[in-house]
């Protein structure tokens, strides 16, 4: 599926040359020295790179696009292509993985051990160099082809929506004196703030969220003569409004000594406290 | 194209038991395209006809306030209630986040829960915390509609073991529940 | 005191469309009190019926990993969709890649994982799936480091809507080395 996709983005512009007298522009300005076939738009290439789930997928690429079988890789002109597209990549400043220097690499030494003449009667135990190479890329394949059947399937949510229905009314309505689980409240407290926190801040900052009434619930906090940490005034759900009119709120009663700001020394914690109005 | 009023109905009934809160008119009406969609007065006999079918079996389509639903009958409760027996007695996530909401925020109006929670508040929620006793109207709040404004009860402080809401965790705390939780689990005097 | 099959049926029923997760059928025996519970053949039997009542209906009653539940048939997904603004995050490729290696070759190490994909698997991706409860850690390799060992759950059977791991599609087979070294003697090029 996603070599159709890349063959209609990316074969458009890899421009075969035969004859060679095709150079490379990039940037507007030509290249003579490599790669000799390929003129890519950097934008192109890009976008070609990220296409790629790693050097395997990409070398799987460079084999279908030649209508090749993986057990008969020219590694000779399929290295020469691969190499081709990390040189210029590395040329354009495209940021590489280190995989995909590593497969260079080996790449490059595979060529070089086929290039030596290999000795009369080849010992067993010394494998064809591709062999390794092959049986990765077989391995991969299959996987990758195990993805796409994956994504073929029903999924729940996309395809599969699950039928249900309330529960009786019963379950509902309180049956036996019930002692809360405290904590399952505060975790209801919690989904809720991480969910307004998702949502677009302005839901609670938009309704009802008046300087006053900031004040009155700051002062609430303070009310049983507690001392309070000054960031625990701030909830970060409320988003940037409400961590705003908290600081108001806080200046305001500053302003009007009703409360007292404390810090043992710089870079300590500071304290907040009701100022106590003796009558 | 018009549909059938099969096809019709067999897209009202999917919707209303795929849907996670109950469905108005206008929201089933809103599944449908332009020209798929039916007349107000179709989608209501053909709600009607539903019921109908449904009158034989265990659940039913009932319409409360916020619209339609499929619901178990209550006959079957002894059984279906059984599925929570492990953590009797059930309060459902929807009821703890609103009750958790008026403990926090109180006096809170209805639509105020409703704009936290980004979802609507079923009456029957609402119901269920009254009737437990755990939230009372201390007001209305001078806006049009004077809508009630809730607030938690002493039974709720009792329910949750709680001396006074100055107890509750300051909201920045939450974060770290599970060092809260440490707290909690320390022997209390 | 037995119950007549009919209100068996609609207990299973009931329960089952009341059940936020799929039954089981021992969930589903677990309703009945000891002298009402029915056989476990007879469940069965009582589970087929009423996936046969259903048959004309928008709704079917599937049995998948962790059990039985209703769903709406895919002909209604067009309409049905829409009671949702957003659609699904597609799924990323790399996602899709690193959780059918986990699927085929459980329990697998991040590192074989690794090795398979020729990358780096990213945390995100991992967390991803743990987040949505897809795999999770069954053991660790007794290797230096004890790299955590990763399976899938019933949760991802559930979701793609498999009864087990064997109905995943075929994986590719793979050609045998000895027929690979074979074809690498035959001169090329």
């Amino acid at each position: 599926m996603s070599v159709t996709y890349l063959d209609n983005h990316v074969q458009q512009p890899i421009t075969d040359s035969v004859s060679g007298q095709m150079c490379a522009r990039v940037y507007q300005e030509v290249l003579t020295q490599f790669p000799e076939d390929l003129y890519i738009p950097p934008d192109a290439l890009a976008v070609f790179l990220e296409a790629f789930e790693g050097p395997l997928d990409l070398l799987l690429y460079l084999i279908r696009k030649q209508n090749l079988d993986i057990l008969d890789i020219p590694v000779a002109e399929i290295t020469r292509q691969y190499i081709s597209y990390i040189e210029l990549m590395q040329y354009l400043n495209i940021d590489l993985a280190g995989e995909y220097l590593l497969m260079a690499a080996l790449l490059a030494e595979i060529k070089s051990r086929l290039l030596l003449p290999k000795p009369a009667k080849a010992t067993e135990d010394e494998e064809d160099p591709r062999a390794e190479l092959i049986r990765r890329l077989q391995e991969y394949e299959r996987f990758k082809k195990a993805a796409e059947d994956l994504a073929q399937l029903p999924q729940e949510g996309r395809d599969v929506f699950v039928a249900q229905s309330e529960a009786p009314v019963r379950d509902l309505l309180p049956t036996e004196p019930f002692v809360g689980d405290f904590s399952l409240l505060l975790h209801a407290m919690r989904d809720v703030m991480q969910r307004a926190a998702l949502q677009q801040s302005h839901v609670i900052g938009e309704s009802g969220l008046t300087l006053q009434q900031r004040l009155q619930e700051v002062l609430a906090r303070l009310q049983t003569g507690a001392t309070v940490v000054f960031y625990e005034l701030f909830s970060v759900q409320e988003g940037r409004v409400g961590v705003v009119v908290t600081f108001m709120a806080i200046l305001e009663l500053l302003k009007q000594n009703m409360i007292e700001l404390m810090q043992a020394s710089v870079f300590e914690p500071i304290y907040v406290r009701q100022l106590t109005q003796e009558t | 194209m018009s549909l059938s009023p099969q096809l019709i109905k067999n897209i009202i009934e999917s919707a209303i038991f795929a849907s996670p809160l109950p469905l108005s008119a206008d929201e089933l009406l809103n599944l449908f395209a332009d020209e798929e969609k039916p007349k107000r007065q179709q989608l209501q006999s053909l709600i009607k006809e539903l019921q109908n079918e449904y009158a034989s079996r265990p659940l039913e389509l009932v319409e409360i306030a916020s619209g339609y639903r499929f619901q178990v009958r209550a006959k079957f409760s002894p059984w279906v209630s059984k599925l929570w027996q492990d953590k009797p007695p059930r309060l459902s996530r929807a009821m703890l986040e609103t009750l958790a909401i008026i403990a926090y925020r109180q006096p809170v109006t209805r639509a105020e829960i409703e704009a936290i929670r980004g979802v609507v508040v079923s009456s029957q929620i609402i119901k269920a915390l009254f009737d437990r006793e755990w939230i009372a109207i201390v007001g209305h709040r001078e806006v049009p509609g004077r809508p009630a404004l809730l607030a938690t009860t002493s039974q709720f402080l009792d329910a949750f073991s709680l001396k006074s809401l100055s107890q509750l965790p300051p909201l920045a705390a939450l974060r770290d529940l599970d060092a809260i939780e440490k707290e909690l689990d320390k022997p209390t005097e």
